[in-house]
């Protein structure tokens, strides 16, 4: 009998819930799902936001029409999250971030400090932390967003996926999502890098859908290399090779490749299959000291130009050069941030830090400037292992 | 009350559940804040503590010879200054349940379902909690026996999955800050929640079996502690000490970061699973014990009809507990240990030596006359 | 207006499961102790939906502590 | 004088021959009551009234058409025995009697029911069946008084321990390898003249998981099967009601392809996913149950209508979502899977409740209300055994039979929670080669 009131009673209360309403509930059908958005500051001080919402019955459907998959939202406002809100004047659905795939952000905003425009990205519970941040570079955040991809439907994906592929296959970007970002900007040893975006063409041809009528379309989104941060400012551009020397030392790279011309004529292309970083810091007489060890393992990509593959010796050759030039690419990407940009975009203090905690204490307000004094030995170890489908480069014998 | 009892099995997983309940949510952003990278040291440090806390309770709960706290407390000072004692201990129990219930709320409201209003939030909850303490000691103690197996399993499966992405250099440098900081801090753990269980004098008069029981208790104990550690370790791993310190949640953070084959994301519903597991049985532990507490002090022979008027007062104050999330980090950081120190070692070390005493004078009037 | 019906009309809905039983067992001290717990409870859940100021239990035990020299 | 004393003397030496000696028949009894009498006439017994005697004869001459022991229809097996109990008690008795030949093999009759007088058997193995648990047992049918009894639910519903509860209590059965299977364990059967359905306490959760072919089958199989049973039960008791969570409280944790193509199929649905939740899961309780009640021959009539009117028209007139017919149609095929219809019934039940917490508080109310279910089942009784062992209170050495089972002789005793006496099961050299 007791049971039985306390059955009636609960079901009775979860009645009463229920007429109370769904507070949270929101159905798939209204979501306005967010693939990327893209901030800036606008002249007259205000922030702008565009968001890039994705059409779902033009992208999981057996009959494509002429609509476009993705729309643009955009709106100003005193602060990112006042121009959030500003866009449901605009948008029939409410924004639903969870999905965010990239942020770009904007030259001017980038230049002035970015920290204070990411906090709500952080805070706010709707967005999950795997997104990409990067930096739109030469273009305004909007023309950016608004390029139509071909092969990919989501501009966003196309821009996650790419950014992937090139860290994975090339090396001279790399992706960094929210919160290893703020982790590094707050980390007083370490400034990141953020990758940069660009339009190859026509801004206003890629709006339209025919640049994904063509077969090469006119107007195409590319990743590009790394901007340099000191703080949370851009304030430079690594190039490619620089880049590369980065991933390197830092331990991100996975594959990429690595050519140079041969004593005669030609090229020698190793393709770099793995590679292992440690850095370490060292102190001697209380001055410190890093040291790189690189290994790398790899394969002969391509070879056109004479060389005796089945002599051990020229194996050794290759090795020795590749161990150059992948060195001249470190210490390329070490001199342009210690001499152009006083910026420790490697976590060299981070390093010293864990070496030496009471040292670190005397130089961490003003780390950057001893950076630029700091002195790094790189050893680079390389090993190539095989040498594909062909014993000897394909020439004609004289 | 009406002789339920529960296996010295089941009484150790309603301590561990009780030790990870919403410590696993609240310890990891204070610890790293003020330990950083040693975060970890701190909790091993206040899980040693809490185990000779622990030694402490069993003492007193082997004097108690099968009297609750309440009882034996008004047997040993009498009605009125027991009475008083009393009063402290149960409103102590009383004010740490609606705060625990306001955590899961804060939780859920921040996190999962932002719109619902508090309230609601906090009486579904708590209409559950009802119906769990009216069934009795029993089927709690079964209940845990049923959610132990999948708690330890998602925890397991949370920190396989979350293994690849360890950063080891996150520890280092071990004890960079000194040992101070790491030591200061380590009262916070020893707060909440290990001086929290003085609650289990209330039950452990109703465990069978009085040998293993005090192991069960200490191993309890251990474990909860090793789960608490290893989840801070785990935020520490891979979020580092600062983002560990900035975020509210930390370890649903950590849970988002989970990403298997590109595919399974969004698990960190598993560790809001394990909250509300963990956090409803420290509820159901508070909240039993709260009213059974109540109805020996005021010599009713049931507990059951004080549940729901109760319930309502505890809605209420959990609503006016604090009026915001700042008001309640200084609370738990300031005042909460005093606190806690004063409900959960000194009126027990009172008792204590009450009992000491009272033990002897049996003794003696035993020896005596033979 | 509406939440101070609803919880006047809970209220007095868990009298109703409770109070027979204990009326029935003839067990009159619990029904006192369960009616003015009750009782009390509900004037403190009125007063809180009406917002009217309610007195925290925490501040005081803050203030305590503080004044201790903690 | 004399004569008539003599006369009647001669009657009761023929009365007594009779009774010991010269009738052919198994069990006769002595009446004489007239009441008791005319009740034993309306049973279909042969009354024998010698005159001069207070006393009367009655012969068990009871015959009627019974429908013979055919193969089972509620719960079919692909490997083992196929028969099932028909009506008749005595049949029913003997298809037991013949799977179990112990001679502590106890069947105790009884009859219930004022006007019906339905005989009842209470079949048990002595020493091996608890005794508190017979006692109970018999405790409980003694106190039932009502007039009919036409099926073993009206025992059911006075012998059970949890009035008010959606788990069954009490297993039923109509296959004798189950009942048999129990008894063996250490259990009580409850036979019910009139009803193919026979009763066993006492009933655990998990007993209604398993099926008597779990046996029969390899043990390896066997365990698979239980395990894709919980499974099942897991589905179709929270499909629905995750299904409603996640695509309205908690889109971040679905895939974001899967995020994509689920909100294109709901574009221009009318009903929120509650509703819609709702109203397929009610269409289909009412399809399942017209497909029960239907003639067989209109039978397929129901099914089409079913298939094409909800599966295919209702999608593409834009009623509901694709991805909620697949959600309602698994939630169906798993609730099928038990074999003790039930228990599946109980799932049905608890499944709306579910739904409606899911929609109000999402997975919070899930989880809330898979704890107060836990606490529920945890708090139940079958005959003073705990509802959830062996699992809550665990009980170790019991569980190589209940989610897993081990192969015949791995299983050296019997469990524990049914029987303290008579453990053993199988001799541990019986697989020495």
């Amino acid at each position: 009998m007791y049971m039985n009131i306390y059955l009636k009673a609960i079901t009775l209360a979860v009645c009463l819930l229920l007429l109370a309403g769904c507070w949270n509930s929101k159905e798939l059908d209204d979501l306005g799902i967010v693939v990327a958005v893209g901030i800036d500051k606008t002249e007259d001080d205000q922030f702008l936001l565009v968001t890039q919402v994705i059409n779902p019955s033009e992208i999981a459907t057996d009959a494509p029409t002429t609509r476009p998959p993705v729309s643009i939202y955009e709106t100003t406002g005193d602060s990112i999250f006042e121009a959030f809100r500003n866009m449901t004047e605009k948008s029939p659905r409410k924004m639903y971030l969870s999905q965010l795939r990239v942020l770009v952000i904007g030259n001017r905003l980038a230049e002035e400090g970015i920290l204070p425009s990411l906090d709500i990205f952080y805070r706010d519970h709707e967005f999950r932390t795997a997104f990409f941040v990067t930096i739109a570079k030469d273009t305004g955040v909007k023309d950016l967003l608004k390029v139509l991809t071909p092969y990919e439907k989501i501009p966003a994906n196309k821009l996650m996926h790419s950014m992937e592929s090139v860290q994975k296959s090339l090396g001279s970007s790399k992706g960094i999502v929210i919160d290893e970002l703020i982790a590094q900007i707050l980390s007083k040893g370490q400034n990141p890098v953020l990758p940069g975006l660009l339009i190859e063409g026509d801004a206003e041809i890629g709006t339209a859908i025919e640049n994904i009528e063509k077969i090469d379309a006119p107007t195409q989104l590319r990743v590009d290399h790394l901007a340099v941060m000191k703080e949370d400012r851009v304030i430079g551009w690594l190039t490619p090779d620089e880049s590369k020397g980065l991933n390197y030392i830092t331990g991100d790279m996975e594959s990429t490749t690595v050519s140079y011309p041969c004593d005669s004529e030609g090229l020698v292309s190793v393709e770099v299959l793995r590679t292992d970083s440690s850095s370490k810091a060292k102190f001697e007489d209380r001055t410190p000291s890093i040291s790189i060890e690189l290994d790398l393992e790899g394969n002969v990509g391509e070879l056109n130009c004479p060389i005796d593959l089945t002599k051990a010796e020229s194996i050794e050759t290759i090795n020795g050069d590749v161990e150059k030039k992948v060195k001249q690419k470190m210490e390329a990407a070490i001199k342009a941030a210690q001499e152009d940009f006083g910026s420790d975009i490697f976590g060299f203090g981070s390093l010293i830090q864990r070496k030496n905690p009471d040292y670190w204490k005397t130089v961490e307000k003003d780390w950057n400037s001893h950076f630029k004094e700091l002195k790094v030995e790189i050893q680079v170890k390389a090993q190539i292992r095989r040498k594909g489908n062909s014993t000897q480069p394909i020439t004609i014998e004289e | 009350m009406d002789n339920q009892t529960i296996s010295p099995r089941q009484f150790m997983f309603l301590v561990i559940l009780f030790s990870v309940g919403s410590s696993i949510l609240i310890v990891p952003t204070p610890l790293a804040a003020n330990a950083k990278q040693d975060a970890w040291i701190s909790i091993s440090i206040s899980v040693a503590i809490g185990l000779l806390l622990v030694v402490l309770y069993n003492h007193i709960a082997t004097l108690m010879k099968g009297q609750t706290f309440v009882q034996a407390t008004i047997a040993v000072f009498g009605n009125w200054f027991g009475r008083v004692l009393l009063f402290f201990y149960l409103s102590f129990l009383y004010i740490l349940a609606s705060l625990v219930l306001r955590n899961i709320g804060d939780f859920m409201t921040t996190q999962i379902i932002p719109e619902t209003p508090l309230q609601f939030t906090h009486i579904l909850f708590l209409i559950v909690v009802i119906w769990g303490a009216y069934l009795g000691l029993e089927a709690i103690g079964r209940s845990s026996e049923m959610f132990m197996p999948w708690v330890v399993l998602l925890v397991f499966f949370f920190t396989i999955t979350l293994s690849p992405q360890i950063k080891m250099e996150n520890l280092q440098p071990v004890l960079g800050n000194g040992i101070v900081p790491v030591v200061d801090t380590s009262t916070f753990v020893i707060g909440t929640p290990l001086l929290e269980m003085v609650t289990f004098l209330m039950i452990i008069p109703y465990v069978k079996d009085g040998k293993t029981k005090k192991r069960a208790w200490i191993l309890g104990t251990f474990i909860g502690g090793a789960i608490l550690t290893l989840i801070t370790l785990l935020c520490i791993l891979i979020l580092g000490s600062d983002l560990t310190a900035l975020n509210t949640y930390p370890s649903y953070k950590l849970a988002q970061k989970i990403n298997i084959a590109g595919f399974l994301e969004g698990l960190e519903i598993i560790i809001a699973i394990i909250w509300m597991i963990t956090i409803f049985f420290k509820m159901v532990v508070l909240y039993y014990s709260t009213t059974v507490g109540i109805a020996q002090f005021l010599t009713m022979e049931d507990h059951r009809p004080l549940l729901l008027p109760l319930g309502m007062g505890m809605v209420v104050l959990s609503i006016i507990a604090y009026p915001d999330v700042a008001y309640f980090e200084t609370f738990i950081n300031e005042t909460w240990f005093p606190f806690a120190i004063t409900h959960g070692l000194i009126i027990p070390l009172i008792v204590w030596i009450g009992l000491l005493f009272k033990s002897k004078k049996q003794n003696k009037t035993q020896q005596e006359p033979s | 207006m509406w939440s101070m019906i609803s919880i006047i009309v809970l209220a007095l809905g868990i009298f109703l499961l409770e109070f027979p039983k204990l009326y029935k067992k003839n067990r009159k001290k619990e029904a006192w102790f369960f009616t003015i717990f009750l009782l009390s409870f509900t004037i403190i859940s009125v007063l809180e939906s009406l917002e009217v100021e309610l007195p925290n239990p925490l501040d005081l035990i803050q203030t305590f502590y503080k004044m201790i020299g903690f | 004088m004399l004569e008539v004393s003599e006369k009647r003397h001669f009657t009761h030496h023929l009365y007594e021959s009779i009774k010991e000696a010269n009738l052919p028949i198994g069990e006769m009894s002595e009446v004489e009551d007239k009441q008791d009498l005319l009740k034993k006439l309306l049973s279909g017994e042969t009354i024998l009234l010698l005159d001069k005697q207070t006393k009367a004869l009655s012969a068990s001459t009871k015959g009627w058409r019974d429908r013979g022991v055919q193969e089972t229809t509620s719960e079919s097996v692909i490997r083992g025995p196929k028969e099932a109990f028909t009506e008749t008690i005595r049949t029913n008795t003997a298809l037991l009697r013949r799977k179990i030949k112990d001679p502590n093999l106890r069947v105790e009759a009884k009859t219930i029911g004022r006007k019906t007088c339905t005989d009842i058997a209470v079949v048990y193995l002595e020493g091996t069946a608890e005794k508190e648990v017979l006692d109970q047992v018999k405790e409980r049918l003694n106190q039932i008084d009502i007039d009919a009894v036409l099926e073993s639910g009206y025992i059911e519903e006075f012998i059970q321990d949890a009035q008010y509860s959606p788990f069954p209590t009490v297993y039923n059965s109509e296959k004798p390898d189950a009942i048999a299977g129990g008894i063996l364990e250490g259990r009580v059967a409850i036979l019910i003249d009139g009803t193919p359905n026979v009763l066993l306490v006492p009933a655990l959760f998990v007993n209604f998981m398993q099926s008597s072919e779990d046996y029969y089958q390899r043990a390896d199989i066997g365990t698979l099967v239980r395990l894709l049973r919980l499974f099942c039960f897991s589905v179709a008791l929270f499909m629905p009601s995750l299904y409603i969570a996640f695509t309205t409280f908690h889109q971040e944790m679905i895939p974001p392809p899967l995020l994509i193509s689920l909100a294109s199929q709901r574009e221009g649905v009318p009903f929120p996913a509650f509703v819609e939740a709702l109203m397929m899961e009610l269409t289909f309780e009412v399809l399942r149950e017209a497909g029960v009640r239907l003639p067989k021959p209109v039978g397929s009539a129901v099914s089409i209508v079913g298939a094409l009117v909800l599966g295919q028209s209702a999608v593409q007139a834009g009623l509901v979502s694709p991805a909620m017919v697949i959600v309602v149609a698994i939630t169906a095929i798993s609730s099928f899977v038990f074999p003790a219809y039930n228990m599946a019934i109980s799932i049905r039940i608890l499944r709306f409740p579910l739904m409606i917490l899911a929609a109000t508080f999402g997975l919070f109310g899930i989880i809330l209300g898979m704890i107060a279910m836990v606490f529920h089942l945890c708090s139940l009784q079958s005959f003073g055994k705990p509802y959830m062992a062996p699992l809550a209170p665990m009980i170790g050495k019991d569980q190589k039979d209940v989610l897993i089972r081990l192969p015949h002789w791995g299983l050296l005793s019997r469990p524990s929670f049914f029987t303290k006496s008579d453990q053993k099961r199988v001799d541990s050299k019986s697989k020495e080669r």
